[in-house]
């Protein structure tokens, strides 16, 4: 909503629903608020707590009341995050970087930030959930190359989770005891470095946009797999790469600082290890499409998610190839570009992934099917309104419309209007998503065990599965072998075809 | 505490202490120890950014660290790192009890390491009082008494504002009307380079000029960063021993309860791997923050 | 759909030229503006043949494999290592390509010449400072065509960035520490500077301009800038109670001209003949804020 | 005690006695002998001394005391991942400050007053 709200602020070039210091605080709401509540808990908590334990055969996560625990502060955080708000907000930008986050006069600051330390911690505990499970409570005869894909996606993402939180934490705390007690680390006044504050706060928050969008691969490469019947491509190459993305994405932070003043020695060295990140990505974008060849491509909603996420994800990686090399990112560093860049890979991938995966395991979760045709249109309806939307910031940001801005020039004015525009028709689509998701709650029809054919351990439990998610051990196999899948048309779903015949 | 660490206690056919959804003793057992592994790294990567900013700063402002470690006193250092060590000692022989099944002998330990654990709090206590008596503090607060006489009207916590003295700028840029600014620059500290003129501070402009501490006498500037990085260390690493006394007494009263045995005592074992981290922690703290030359 | 569209407008590719505005990028208006347009180009068109690759190729799989009476998935390789291996090596290959281009560009960006003309730069909350040798300090930033210019920043308080867009250049002016950044403009006219790293509530007034004196016509006395050029709407900003910008009337920095603030006069007159040996700067300077003996400065620095 | 019906195999790995005092003892020498080596100076050599004795005290801990041996590796694996970040993350944040030092300004850092 504040996202909304940020863009019908952009249809005129001046003032148009709200003042400077609120506009501020809005998109700063925005950004604090997707990343700290929804992407980062998005996929690995919201679908992984319940797939995971499926997926891996087991009754429940390693560890149910630390999971427990995770939710707990997760909910802490958001009241600590609306806190900020009722105290007067905070207008610093997601990424808090002082002395402005220290000096500004909004007392919101220290509330968000206690806030999203809170939040590091839930994500910290479902990560340790999520390693401690699929390494001890895999089902027997489960080796790691007999695990979906989705699980090797969310164990890389717990790997980063375990390893980059704590320095969000550490981060977090200092600027809380800056702000409070005035300790001087990063304000120059007192001898500190502003720009320590940012190495910090980017060593985290790159592998944190990994952590968003290494689990919405995971969730593709199940889709694709699924949807064209087809066994996945080089599975191992995948796996790997997921492990690789996580890895790399520490090595890379520096590429937010170009500009900021960073030693030209490391420019170079940040540049070269960014584009290292950009190679398991693509392999992972080429086997997709491999997956597909010669596959019986059904275009259900999931798959129909999972083709805009590649269209999407496409755009969005490919354009951080310009935002790592030195000399094009000079000029495009904190403009619309690297907006519309990053909408477009956690817009673009997380999300759509996220509604991919809750299309794909909704019968699963809910025991109820939701109608495919509606599911359809919305999915046209986004991948509209977010092209749309995002594609003109693309060009606003190469002509220099600089980031954060209020109040901008009149040259770009016909290209806010467009993208706020394709804001509304997103708008419309998510309301639509919603509409039916419920809807299909209420009066939907019941769901089969297997409306799509997976092979996963998770369609061998009925939907929604029992307490103790299986009721007799699940047979384990190739999580993408789906040779003995047949549909059943009076149960609109699949079951194995029981060799002896009997119907 | 930690969650994960207290399996819940649904009563299985054969183990009362088997959680229901592990294989076995073991499966259990070992997940539990792979979780609080994974816990402890986190720990560490969170004190990483605590040693990260210790070393960015003493990489870059060396003669601040040589000059303010005159003011840590290597004694309560050295008796704190004993304290610990044998803190972890007792913990550690804890275990083994706990493992032979020996109730008494655990609970004897628990009492020593918890004793140990409250003998260091007693002399951090000391040590931060003895500083915010001479008004070492962190940050702003930062003004040292430099006269050791008693009085004791060392700066308390509110210390005086950042003076507004600026070396290299003299200049009172009055926001007068006046189109002409008399711009005084005294000679300052000669460094190696000259100070680069900020253009006057135009109208009004919002800084309160102040570089960090006036130098007086052959203090570097800039020292309350040591004080600064001293007290977040050693307040986040009280902090963590505050919260291992929590669990062990936690422990404790589990031990006398007699919960413990051969077969169960993962809660003992992952405590003590917290405590020993937390005791492994100031051991690099130790060398870092006294034993500076 | 817009994808297209921008294809064929880049289409009309004018590489290395002083390109006006293009579709994608704003007119080049400094020398290394050529070189950061041409990376720009070669990474676009890379990207649309990736991008037209993988999702050509899916388009057509799906139309070509859909679900159909009759149709069911042949069996096909699952796994081919050499195919693997062959779109892992090319791609680290055009990385490499990239990353060189991008780092041989940026070291003529990050290292400005010896003989730059130098200019200090303050940032301070919502306006720039611009001080220049002779002690004249402006909101705006004159500089002369076809000359390297060197600016030395630093910032009052918060963080900010100077950004101007039609030299392709960008710097963060950090509080206690001073930047070095260069350009050469090679064109006459008024550009925009922006601020590009958030600081606060009018951030986005930040906006200054930038005029260019040609050089040639020197003698006769550059032409005026106008005092209130269409483009220079600084809005005053609000007097937030918070921040403690107390801006005297007279030399309000803002863009409406207000009665009290005096005519500008900025003739740039050289002494035509000796070019660069003697740069008498201000002949008149008619109430300007500060008239400030030649501050003692030289930056030692100046690798 | 809690005496369980069925005999339970032993979890984990019991320490002798023996090997927990001895290496108590190395502990106490250990701190003693890095407090001693401060009395001397080697100059920069020192603090590669300090580093080193605390490292050596610290793996004693993690070994013997935190059953490091005696456990699953892939613990150990954890540990030794984490310190890795540690270090990437210290080593590169030090280069980095390291090169830009002579960006600084020494005596003007203004300072804003937080409102």
């Amino acid at each position: 909503m504040a996202a909304v709200l940020v863009r019908t602020e952009h249809i005129t070039p001046t003032q148009t629903i709200m003042g400077a210091d609120a506009y501020n605080k809005m998109f700063t709401l925005h950004g604090a608020m997707m990343v700290f509540l929804f992407i980062i808990p998005g996929i690995p908590a919201a679908l992984g707590n319940f797939v995971l334990p499926l997926m891996v055969g087991a009754k429940d996560v390693a560890f149910p009341r630390l999971n427990l625990t995770s939710w707990y502060l997760w909910i802490i955080g958001a009241v600590f995050a609306v806190a900020s708000l009722l105290v007067g907000g905070f207008d610093t930008g997601w990424t808090f970087y002082t002395p402005y986050s220290t000096t500004t006069p909004f007392k919101g600051v220290i509330p968000i930030a206690t806030g999203a330390f809170i939040l590091g911690f839930s994500s910290i505990f479902t990560g340790l959930n999520f390693i401690v499970t699929i390494h001890k409570l895999r089902a027997p005869g489960m080796g790691w190359f007999q695990m979906p894909l989705f699980l090797w996606a969310l164990y890389a993402t717990a790997i980063i989770q375990i390893l980059a939180t704590p320095v969000l934490g550490i981060t977090l705390l200092l600027l809380i005891v800056e702000r409070a007690l005035g300790v001087g680390i990063f304000d120059p006044a007192l001898g500190g470095d502003p720009i320590l504050f940012q190495h910090f706060f980017w060593f985290y928050s790159h592998p944190a946009v990994y952590i968003m969008i290494v689990p919405a691969m995971g969730v593709i490469s199940e889709l694709i797999s699924v949807f064209s019947r087809k066994h996945i491509f080089s599975y191992r190459f995948i796996a790997y790469s997921s492990i690789a993305i996580a890895v790399f994405g520490f090595l890379v932070w520096g590429h937010h600082m170009f500009t900021s003043g960073q030693s030209s020695l490391m420019n170079m060295i940040f540049s070269a290890l960014t584009f290292s990140v950009a190679i398991p990505s693509a392999i992972k974008a080429f086997n997709w499409v491999a997956t597909m060849y010669k596959g019986c491509i059904s275009l259900k909603t999931p798959m129909l998610y999972a083709l805009s996420f590649l269209f999407l994800f496409a755009i969005g990686g490919l354009t951080g190839l310009f935002l790592g090399s030195l000399t094009t990112n000079v000029h495009l560093h904190d403009t619309y570009f690297v907006v519309a860049h990053f909408h477009y890979v956690m817009f673009g991938g997380t999300v759509i992934a996220f509604l991919g995966g809750l299309h794909y395991w909704w019968p699963k979760m809910t025991g109820k099917m939701y109608s495919d045709r509606q599911g359809q249109i919305a999915c046209f309806l986004i991948f509209i309104g977010f092209n749309l939307t995002f594609f003109t910031q693309f060009i606003m940001g190469t002509h220099g419309m600089p980031r954060r801005y209020f109040k901008y020039s009149e040259q770009f004015t016909t290209l806010h209007v467009l993208s706020t525009v394709g804001t509304y028709v997103l708008l419309v689509g998510f309301l639509l998503v919603a509409y039916y998701l419920i809807d299909s709650l209420v009066r939907g029809p019941k769901a089969p065990s297997n409306p799509w054919g997976g092979a996963s351990l998770e369609w061998q439990t009925t939907s929604p599965p029992p307490v103790e998610n299986f009721s007799q051990p699940p047979i384990v196999g190739d999580p993408y072998d789906y040779g003995d899948l047949v549909y059943d048309p009076e149960i609109r779903g699949y079951r194995k075809l029981i060799k002896t015949g009997a119907a | 505490m930690e969650a994960e660490t207290t399996q819940s206690h649904t009563s299985s056919e054969h183990n009362p202490h088997l959680a229901h959804h592990f294989g076995s003793l073991t499966q259990q057992f070992d997940s539990g120890k792979l979780g609080m592994w994974l816990f402890l790294a986190t720990e560490i990567l969170l004190f990483g950014g605590l040693f990260c900013a210790y070393s960015v700063y003493r990489a870059n402002h060396p003669e601040i660290f040589i000059y303010a470690h005159q003011y840590l006193s290597k004694f309560w250092g050295a008796l704190n790192t004993c304290v610990l060590l044998f803190s972890s000692f007792t913990m550690a022989w804890g275990v083994r009890c706990a493992q032979l099944g020996r109730q008494r002998g655990l609970v004897v330990c628990l009492a020593l390491t918890l004793l140990c654990g409250f003998v260091f709090l007693g002399v951090k206590y000391v040590e931060y009082k003895e500083k915010w008596q001479h008004g070492l503090l962190w940050g702003k607060y930062y003004s040292p008494v430099h006269h050791h006489d008693d009085s004791h009207e060392a700066a308390s916590g509110e210390g005086p504002a950042p003076q507004e003295g600026h070396p290299a700028v003299a200049s009172a840029v009055a926001q007068s009307m006046t189109p002409t600014v008399v711009l005084t620059t005294d000679a300052g500290v000669v460094v190696e380079r000259s100070k680069i003129l900020p253009a006057p501070t135009g109208p009004g402009g919002l800084a309160s000029l102040s570089a960090g501490r006036e130098s007086h006498g052959d203090e570097p500037r800039n020292v309350q960063l040591f004080f600064s990085v001293y007290f977040l260390m050693t307040g986040l690493h009280g902090v963590h021993v505050i919260v291992g006394l929590a669990c062990i007494g936690w422990i404790l009263r589990r031990a006398v309860r007699g919960d413990f045995g051969p077969g169960y005592f993962t809660p003992v074992d992952l405590v003590g791997l917290y405590w020993h981290l937390v005791d492994l922690i100031w051991i690099y703290l130790f060398p870092l923050l006294y034993l500076i030359h | 759909m817009n994808l297209i569209q921008s294809i064929l407008d880049s289409a009309s590719l004018r590489f290395l030229n002083q390109a006006d505005e293009t579709f994608w990028l704003p007119a080049q208006r400094s020398t290394y503006a050529g070189e950061v347009d041409a990376l720009f180009y070669f990474i676009l068109w890379l990207s649309v043949f990736f991008f037209s690759l993988i999702v050509g190729l899916m388009v057509y799989f799906v139309w070509k494999y859909r679900a159909r009476e009759g149709h069911t998935s042949q069996p096909s390789p699952i796994h081919n290592t050499t195919l693997e291996v062959v779109w892992t090596i090319i791609p680290v290959l055009i990385v490499i390509v990239i990353f060189y281009m991008g780092f041989t560009g940026f070291m003529n960006i990050a290292n400005p010449p010896q003989n730059a003309y130098e200019i200090n730069v303050t940032g301070m909350k919502w306006k720039w400072l611009f001080t220049y040798p002779n002690g004249y300090v402006d909101e705006k930033l004159h500089v002369p065509v076809n000359r390297p210019i060197r600016l030395v920043m630093t910032s009052e308080d918060v963080i900010h960035s100077l950004y101007i867009p039609a030299f392709r250049m960008k710097m963060d002016v950090v509080p206690g520490r001073y930047h070095k950044i260069w350009f050469n403009a090679n064109k006459e006219g008024e550009y925009d500077v922006y601020c590009a790293e958030y600081c606060g509530t009018s951030h986005s007034d930040m906006i200054t301009k930038q005029w260019f004196m040609p050089r040639e016509n020197s003698k006769s006395g550059s032409r005026m800038p106008r005092t209130s050029s269409p483009h220079c709407r600084l809005m005053r900003p609000e007097r937030s109670s918070t921040s403690s910008v107390d801006v005297p009337a007279a030399t309000q920095s803002t863009g409406r001209p207000t009665p009290a603030r005096p005519s500008r006069i900025c003739s740039a007159t050289r002494s035509s003949s000796k070019m660069g040996q003697q740069w008498r700067w201000m002949r008149t300077i008619s109430v300007n804020r500060y008239s400030i003996p030649r501050p003692r400065w030289s930056p030692a620095i100046s690798r | 005690m809690a005496h369980e019906s069925t005999p339970h195999e032993q979890v984990g790995h019991v320490m002798s006695f023996r090997v927990l005092l001895a290496v108590w003892i190395a502990l106490m020498f250990l701190t003693y002998v890095t407090v001693a080596a401060t009395t001397f100076n080697l100059g920069e050599f020192n603090l590669m001394l300090a580093m080193g004795i605390a490292t050596l005290k610290a793996s004693l801990v993690l070994l013997f005391f935190m059953h490091l041996v005696y456990d699953r590796p892939f613990n150990a694996v954890i540990f030794i991942c984490s310190l890795c970040f540690v270090m990437l993350f210290v080593i590169l944040a030090m280069v980095d400050t390291a090169h830009y030092q002579n960006t600084l300004i020494p005596g003007y850092a203004p300072g804003m007053a937080p409102e």
